[in-house]
């Protein structure tokens, strides 16, 4: 009970922090963080299959992928910012 | 040797899969087609002949890991828990007479589950490691560790540099 | 409690009393390098004895092999990822914080 | 003996929270991500856990795939992410 109301606590801080601050790579942490906490929802509900698809795919690889977005914006702000 | 190789591994793989399926037998399709393709992959990252694999190697480098890395984490524990923080940190040179490959890779891991050392840059010889107390006895750890996986592997080390 | 039972619930409690100095670790030491010893230690020794605890309650055989591997599999890739990290931070020029410069500037 | 892992959970969760603050904190970015990996390695504790308490032992292969792919996170983060030179303050 403690560990639900906690877990969802910490849910929707990090879905309102990822998408609210204005750093780009914190938003991307924040989305990391936040695919693990979805992945312990998908646990409490007893759907460990989703669960698992969460773990693999919102914390592993989109979280790779949105880092490597964000080098990539960085390298051009670079190159076109004197 | 090429055909020895593919057997061990091949064997190695499978108990893997039968450990990751808890040994369930209807997954075992799957299970085939994934080691055949884990065992290509090894065989061109890993060439075989390189190394020469000692179980009692490996049984001699696992006590002697446990042990390191229990100490590893109650000496960082305590630093940590001091009230005040006194650690003197700073990066120093160690030089490496292991030769390039898994060795390195292995003994790069190691040390950074050891006390008090931590990898942060690897040069042809030598790496240089971030410690929590300058000037302490790395350079013996290192040495220790780097012998421990060369006879776990049969490797053999370079000259004394 | 049976003995067994008493073993793992204290192996389970000497975990969680790792990862809580890990966190402490995390939080309290100045730098990037200082920061990055409380984590791979620690905490990998944190899921160590966790492990161990839950081997003990380990229904069969290959169930505990299981989780030792899960333990080996962690302690590897956290490895691999910190080297990676503090490499590139290395890399970068950040400069090690030293002792002396908080003695200098309190 | 459930209950204990029960408390442990909640106990591992809070450590978590603690973590939290250190990657809204920062302040580089590399503290973010460390947080973040360890938050794997907690996660990892704490889905082991739950498999026991909750008798699911379809949860060890999550921890599992967890402990796997925050590899792939640290190393995209290393390799793509931050890059160029350290100039004492990333905008955070």
């Amino acid at each position: 009970m403690t560990l639900d109301l906690l877990l969802v606590a910490a849910l929707l801080w990090t879905a309102v922090q990822s998408l609210a601050t204005p750093n780009l790579f914190r938003g991307v942490v924040l989305f990391i963080v936040f695919g693990l906490f979805m992945a312990l929802v998908w646990v409490r509900l007893h759907a460990a299959d989703i669960a698992l698809a969460e773990a693999a795919i919102g914390a592993g690889l989109t979280g790779a992928l949105l880092l490597n977005g964000v080098g990539h914006l960085r390298a051009k702000q670079q190159s076109t910012l004197p | 040797m090429i055909l020895r190789a593919i057997l061990w591994r091949g064997v190695l793989l499978a108990a893997l899969w039968c450990l990751l399926t808890e040994g369930r037998v209807d997954s075992w399709g799957l299970g085939v087609a994934s080691a055949v393709l884990a065992l290509a992959a090894s065989l061109i990252l890993l060439p075989p002949g390189s190394i020469r694999f000692s179980l009692a190697g490996l049984a001699v480098f696992l006590v002697y890991f446990i042990n390191q890395s229990l100490r590893a984490g109650v000496r960082v524990a305590l630093l940590a828990l001091r009230p005040r923080l006194n650690i003197h940190p700073g990066i120093e040179p160690v030089s490496l007479r292991m030769p390039v490959g898994v060795g390195r890779v292995i003994l790069v891991n190691t040390l950074n589950l050891l006390p008090g050392t931590l990898v942060v840059d690897l040069a042809a010889n030598h790496l240089y490691l971030h410690t929590l107390d300058i000037g302490g006895s790395i350079e013996e750890e290192v040495r220790v560790a780097e012998l421990r996986i060369a006879k776990m592997l049969g490797l053999d080390l370079d000259d004394e540099p | 409690m049976s003995i067994p039972e008493l073993l793992s619930a204290s192996f389970l409690l000497i975990g969680a009393a790792f990862f809580l100095v890990g966190t402490i670790g995390l939080l309290r030491f100045p730098d990037v390098y200082t920061r990055l010893h409380a984590l791979t230690k620690v905490d990998n020794l944190g899921l160590g004895f966790t492990v161990l605890g839950l081997v003990i309650q380990a229904p069969d055989a290959l169930a505990a092999l299981k989780l030792v591997l899960v333990w080996l599999l962690a302690l590897l890739a956290s490895a691999t990822g910190n080297f990676l990290i503090i490499r590139r931070a290395f890399d970068k020029g950040i400069a090690p914080w030293m002792a002396q410069e908080r003695e200098n500037d309190p | 003996m459930t209950d204990l892992g029960m408390v442990l959970e909640v106990f591992l969760f809070i450590n978590l929270l603690v973590a939290l603050l250190k990657v809204t904190r920062g302040p580089t970015h590399a503290d973010r991500m460390l947080a973040a990996l360890l938050f794997g390695t907690t996660g990892v504790a704490l889905l082991l856990l739950l498999a026991h308490t909750e008798g699911e032992p379809a949860l060890v292969d999550i921890a599992l795939a967890l402990a796997v792919l925050a590899v792939i996170a640290g190393a995209a983060f290393a390799q793509r992410a931050w890059r160029g030179k350290w100039e004492g303050n990333e905008h955070s």
